[in-house]
């Protein structure tokens, strides 16, 4: 460089391949300078990490929840349970606390069952961000329950579970008298993604269960993640195969649902 | 036993090595949480001390976990070299760290000694070591494995170019290898995390990233994270299966947790191996492990995190694998709280790990719910470089959009290559000048819009 | 190495010159295996750091050391007074707070003081390590008042000042109508010497006063440090040169004091 | 004049550039002491949205503190050098980092321009970069300095020999002094902490480690860090003073509190100029500084405490110094409150020195108040050795038993020449090999005890 002339206005190396981006939501093709990542990008990058911080933060907002539940199933009463995790600080700290009912909750849960049996119970979970099944849980509800109720199996009381974790499902599934269990949970926020839902399914909940025996659809959103009907259909198939088999978890493959 | 060690007066007892194990462990939110930690420094350090004293002898005398129930202690006792432990069975775990740091042990004597070191006289060891510790002897080791490339030679530092999708879609993950490949990853191997666990989905992107891999004859490997029961069933269906990939834990009932046994992945590693897909070296599989994963399971034992985190590598020794990674802060803040703790498991791990003959990567990395931002990774990332960790993983701008973490980006294995002198594994660097992508000082070249690899995308 | 032989035993290299150990307390001649600490020496400075981390968080025991500084000062009370950091936690947040006394302790000292007017007024404050001075202080303040006393200098009622900075001597002192001001204050604590004190010594004590213009005896404690006389001796050589040159700080060296 | 970004539709607004320089600060405790950290992480990342647009001109335009108020306001702005700032005056903030980091920027483009950036501009610079971009750009920059040896050669890493002793005794000092150089360390300085600013016990040990250079040839420098004043006394009555040591601060009211001024300075860097007594140079100043001593003294100024802290580098660079360190964790977590804070804030004041052209070294330390320990200080060592530190403290076994806090042991300087391959200043290295200390590979010796260097204490 000649000290007195202007340093060249292109030192950010473009990357020629730009056009990829419509195929996803990966932070492709941002170009270099040296070998790092140009400001502006990282800068993005912080404010999306901002955000995804403030989503494991917020709580769920209840009464519209239980509203949106109550008109999808209006027969039966919406149960609001807890976890024992009080805070978001001790949810964070404990997850043992928010695999367990507290003991309000384990009441209302037993009282709402009574001798009732059910095949399948139902949770809404704020999980890791609340926002994620305050935007989706209702939808795909509504997609979800009339397959069901079309393939006839019966529903317990829809729960809203606060400050939960996927295990939660085993003890609500047992305490309603539940042969299986369906758990829809705010995953951990990602930067692109700060609001994906994911949904748990173990059949014969109980308490103890680990994840070797349930089933998994994850990354449930609108922003390129699974569609809500996708979501619902393959929720769908999951719960007819864990009957057929008469089990969840690592034996039961989308091909046995499909009979593949 | 119990174990002792007095400081000004006061006497600590530790009722056994698993306790011992534990409180002797630097300070970390799982231990806490598992009411494992020790609860004041002072007794953090007077574990030390009595661990130091411990021989080496004891830990094959007093198993953590029982030998009848465990079936990971089972693999450790039985699978124990005592030839190799010779030289070293008069030592106390303390005098272990000494001789380790001491000019006397070389990467050849290491190597000597290596099988007969027990993963719990590594976590031992590593509790008493500090970071520098950590990678002064990790740099010392060495462990070299083949598939289609050959990983882990002294100044390489290879990548794994992970293109998840929240939906695996093709086209989606086809656009993030070709960023990855002209970035210059994916030599460990590329390796796609599936959203979901539908064979027919995983089977898909096994014979895209195949053809991809045969079109531009990128010598690399190729993987699918799916559970190791899916895989086999694509193996048995003939579906291109180069490494067979598998979670696991330290304890037995850790593994059931991941619906898995021993006697599993033996299956799988006789059925990737039967394939005969490697083209310079028979190293098939590819495991994850990560401290915190046993308590998550509710699957530990009473054993503190690290010691159980050391014991997975006695599984995935046993599979020579061709590539292990520890997912460091993948799992949360439960477990390691913050970019300290994560940082200094992360040091543990690779430093235990290649102790045990291990090709270690790390997956440097942190969720959204811990106490960490990049600079904790640019931390780490260049303290691994420097400790001669493996592996990394590449990920478009570090944030994986399926598994929603952070992790390293394709550009951060290009400044801890640059700023230290790295390079990739040699067959895919010459593939990689071949290309044009990078020349043959290990700089990135500028790649124009008629690139073949953009050809078809 | 033959893989069968076991690994000698001498691999800690010693140092040829432990015997210079007996001139310093500094951790020399401790060896080295490779480029490393022994782990022995290691853990012991663990322990030390231990130590030393907890001696910051030790509360001072008024009661002993308000009697022992009765006994040294009969005729005036001994004045209890608090920084507005109200906890150890704030103290070491704010150390504004530190600086400045709290309302009551303002009053108590006003009142204390009345219209009497001072030479000297002295203070023992926790600082960062209360035991420091809990150990130090009465033995040098015994050995240092007669010295006031024997040149005439009148001495305002001694303090005790709680979570205590360097500087609160300047409001004490400023409310203690004094015209100089001494503060006895706990350092912070090393790992060899974890109750080390400090005296800093202020003319015109005045809120607002920086420190290039305090003069400072430091590390006062029996492990190594300046000896008790000595520590006395020294602030009274300084007091002297302060009251002569009608300063004290960057332009009182001990050479004035001296005559040199 | 008023800053602006948006996030997401909220706009944020920063009254000043004082204001936004504070509230693009990384988090730290001595900003949310002074009331002036940004309140929230995102409005943390709009201030650096909103910093990193705005254009390097406005650093002339506008001044933080304003001329008329403040001598280091008034060096800045006087000693710019508007030739060297040409090439990149079209540039924003933003720009410069993007600059700094791409291959166009090189040792020699990055000398030349040096001048023309202010310390503002670095400190705008350094708060938009991660820790990777510190490491990597700072590694990139070159200051060498000399006086009887040659200091921040590329591929070296040098020491200060500090040998400090409660009542400084000097054989007690002598006797730290020579643990040290026989483990390597001293080629920087040796320089002891006076525990009293007494005259007389000063020149004392500045005649004691004179006769200890000469007798055995030492190819390196002493100093007594002692008051500037006290100093400026002893070379006026002969003393052998080499260098002139004082602490500064980046605002008048930082050094006034600490009884100095730019004219003193001038005065003493006049005094010792005089001397003549460096053999192959004629840089004969030494600097401290640290990230709080603005704030702990009240003296701020309203400016956040990294830019007070590149304000200090002004004052430094105006007299040439042979050797500047940031004593980075020494004040304490009021300022900077643990491990995280503490790297952070040294990889900044590297950075920064660098880029002005000063020869920065780090005293890697801690105090027993903060949240930190030997494991940050492993992490920070070597990421500082990695880019390209000039120099460490070198304290007996990491413990200063007079300052009473820790930094780094000579065994620590080892360890970090040892993992990256540096080596101590040519001179030095050449006397170090000469006396058997350490042979032509950087390996230190077994010295016997009939080594020359332990015959007189
Ligand atoms: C964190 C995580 C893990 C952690 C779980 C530990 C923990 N305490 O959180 C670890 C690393 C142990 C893990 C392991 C595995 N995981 Co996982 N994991 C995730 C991740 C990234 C986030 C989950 C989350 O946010 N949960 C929400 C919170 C609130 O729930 P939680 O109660 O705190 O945590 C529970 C769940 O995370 C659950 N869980 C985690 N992974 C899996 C996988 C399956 C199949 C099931 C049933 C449950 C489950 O375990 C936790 C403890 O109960 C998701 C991706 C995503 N975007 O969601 C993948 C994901 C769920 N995992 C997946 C897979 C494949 C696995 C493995 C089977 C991989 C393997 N081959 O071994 C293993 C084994 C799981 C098992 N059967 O036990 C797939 C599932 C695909 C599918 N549709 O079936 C996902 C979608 C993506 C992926 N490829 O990793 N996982
Ligand atoms: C911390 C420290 C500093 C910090 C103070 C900032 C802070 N907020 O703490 C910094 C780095 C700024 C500093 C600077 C200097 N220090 Co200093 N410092 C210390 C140290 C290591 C600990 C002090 C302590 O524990 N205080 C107790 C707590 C409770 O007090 P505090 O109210 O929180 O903090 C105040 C005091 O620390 C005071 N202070 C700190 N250093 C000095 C020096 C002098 C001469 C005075 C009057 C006051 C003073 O300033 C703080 C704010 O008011 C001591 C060594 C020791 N073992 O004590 C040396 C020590 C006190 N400092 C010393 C010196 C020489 C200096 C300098 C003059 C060096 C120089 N050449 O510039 C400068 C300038 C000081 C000044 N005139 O303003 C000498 C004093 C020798 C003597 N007997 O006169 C000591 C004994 C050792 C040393 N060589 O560093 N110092």
């Amino acid at each position: 460089m000649d000290a007195l002339k202007p340093v060249d206005g292109n030192f950010i190396q473009k990357d020629a391949w730009g056009r990829l981006r419509q195929f996803t939501n990966a932070r492709i093709a941002v170009g270099k300078t040296g070998t790092a990542i140009p400001l502006a990008e990282n800068l993005l990058f912080r404010a999306d990490h901002a955000r995804a911080r403030d989503a494991v933060y917020t709580a769920l907002d209840e009464e519209p929840m239980a509203a949106a539940l109550q008109v999808l199933l209006p027969a039966l009463p919406v149960l609001r349970l807890k976890s024992r995790a009080e805070t978001r600080q001790e949810y964070l700290q404990r997850p043992d606390w928010g695999r367990q009912l507290c003991d309000a909750s384990k009441q209302l849960a037993k009282d709402a069952a009574g001798s009732n049996r059910y095949d399948v119970a139902i949770m809404v979970a704020d999980g890791l961000s609340a926002q994620a099944v305050q935007l989706h849980a209702p939808a795909v509800l509504a997609a979800f329950l009339p397959l069901l109720a079309g393939a006839g199996f019966s529903v317990a009381p829809l729960c809203i579970a606060r400050q939960a974790r996927v295990a939660i499902s085993d003890e609500v599934g047992a305490l309603l008298n539940s042969r299986l269990s369906i758990i829809l949970i705010g995953e951990r926020p990602g930067l692109s993604s700060p609001h994906s839902m994911g949904i748990y399914i173990t059949y014969n909940p109980a308490i103890g269960n680990t994840d070797e025996s349930r089933n998994c659809i994850s990354n449930i959103h609108p922003l390129g993640g699974l569609a809500y009907q996708e979501a619902a259909l393959q929720a769908f198939n999951l719960v007819k195969g864990a009957f057929a088999l008469q089990l969840t978890g690592v034996h039961l493959k989308s091909h046995h649902v499909l009979g593949g | 036993m119990a174990y002792r060690s007095t400081i000004q007066g006061i006497v600590y007892t530790f009722p056994s090595l698993a306790t011992l194990l534990a409180k002797a462990s630097p300070l970390r939110s799982g231990d806490v949480l598992a009411g494992l930690a020790a609860d004041t420094y002072m007794e953090r350090v007077a574990a030390q001390m009595a661990l130091a004293d411990v021989p080496l002898k004891t830990f094959l005398a007093e198993a953590v976990i029982p030998y009848e129930k465990d079936e990971v202690t089972r693999l450790i006792m039985d699978g124990h070299d005592a030839a190799a432990f010779a030289p070293v069975s008069h030592l106390t775990a303390g005098g272990l760290r000494d001789w380790l740091l001491s000019a006397e042990a070389s990467t050849t004597t290491i190597q000597a000694i290596s099988p007969g070191i027990t993963p719990e006289m590594a976590a031992a060891v590593s509790k008493l070591m500090r970071n520098q510790d950590l990678i002064a002897v990790a740099k010392k080791c060495s462990v070299v494995t083949k598939f289609r490339n050959t990983i882990g030679l002294g100044g390489r530092l290879s990548t794994r170019l992970q293109p998840n999708h929240p939906t695996d879609d093709p086209k989606g993950i086809a656009a993030s290898m070709v960023d990855g490949l002209l970035y210059g990853s994916g030599d460990a191997v590329i390796g796609i995390n599936p959203a979901t666990d539908d064979p027919e989905a995983v089977a898909t992107l096994l014979y895209m990233i195949d053809e991809l891999r045969e079109n531009y004859q990128i010598p690399t490997q190729s993987c699918v994270l799916s559970h190791v029961t899916t895989t086999i069933g694509l193996i048995n269906q003939g579906v291109p299966v180069d490494l067979v990939f598998q979670s696991i834990g330290g304890t037995q009932k850790t593994n059931s947790s991941f619906g898995i046994s021993l006697s599993l992945l033996q299956e799988a590693y006789q059925a990737a191996l039967s394939l005969n897909r490697g083209t310079i070296g028979n190293n098939v599989m590819y495991f994850e492990t990560g401290q915190g994963n046993a308590l998550s399971a509710n699957a530990h034992e009473g054993i503190d995190q690290q010691t159980c985190e050391a014991r997975a590598y006695a599984v995935a020794k046993k599979f020579n694998p061709l590539l292990v990674n520890t997912v460091v802060g993948f799992i949360g803040p439960e477990y390691l709280f913050d970019g300290k703790q994560i940082i200094r498991a992360a040091l543990e791990d690779h430093f235990c790990a290649k102790l045990l003959g291990l090709p270690m990567g790390v997956d440097i990395c942190y969720t959204n719910h811990a106490e960490a931002d990049q600079d904790d990774m640019d931390n780490l990332l260049t303290l691994l470089a420097v400790a001669g960790c493996t592996f990394i993983m590449g990920v478009p701008g570090a944030d994986d959009i399926m598994l929603n973490y952070q992790s390293t980006s394709f550009h951060d294995a290009l400044y801890a290559r640059n700023i230290l002198g790295l390079r990739p594994a040699p067959e895919f660097e010459q593939w990689l000048v071949r290309q044009g992508i990078m020349d043959g000082e290990s700089n990135l070249l500028t790649v124009a819009p008629s690139h073949r690899l953009l050809k078809n995308v």
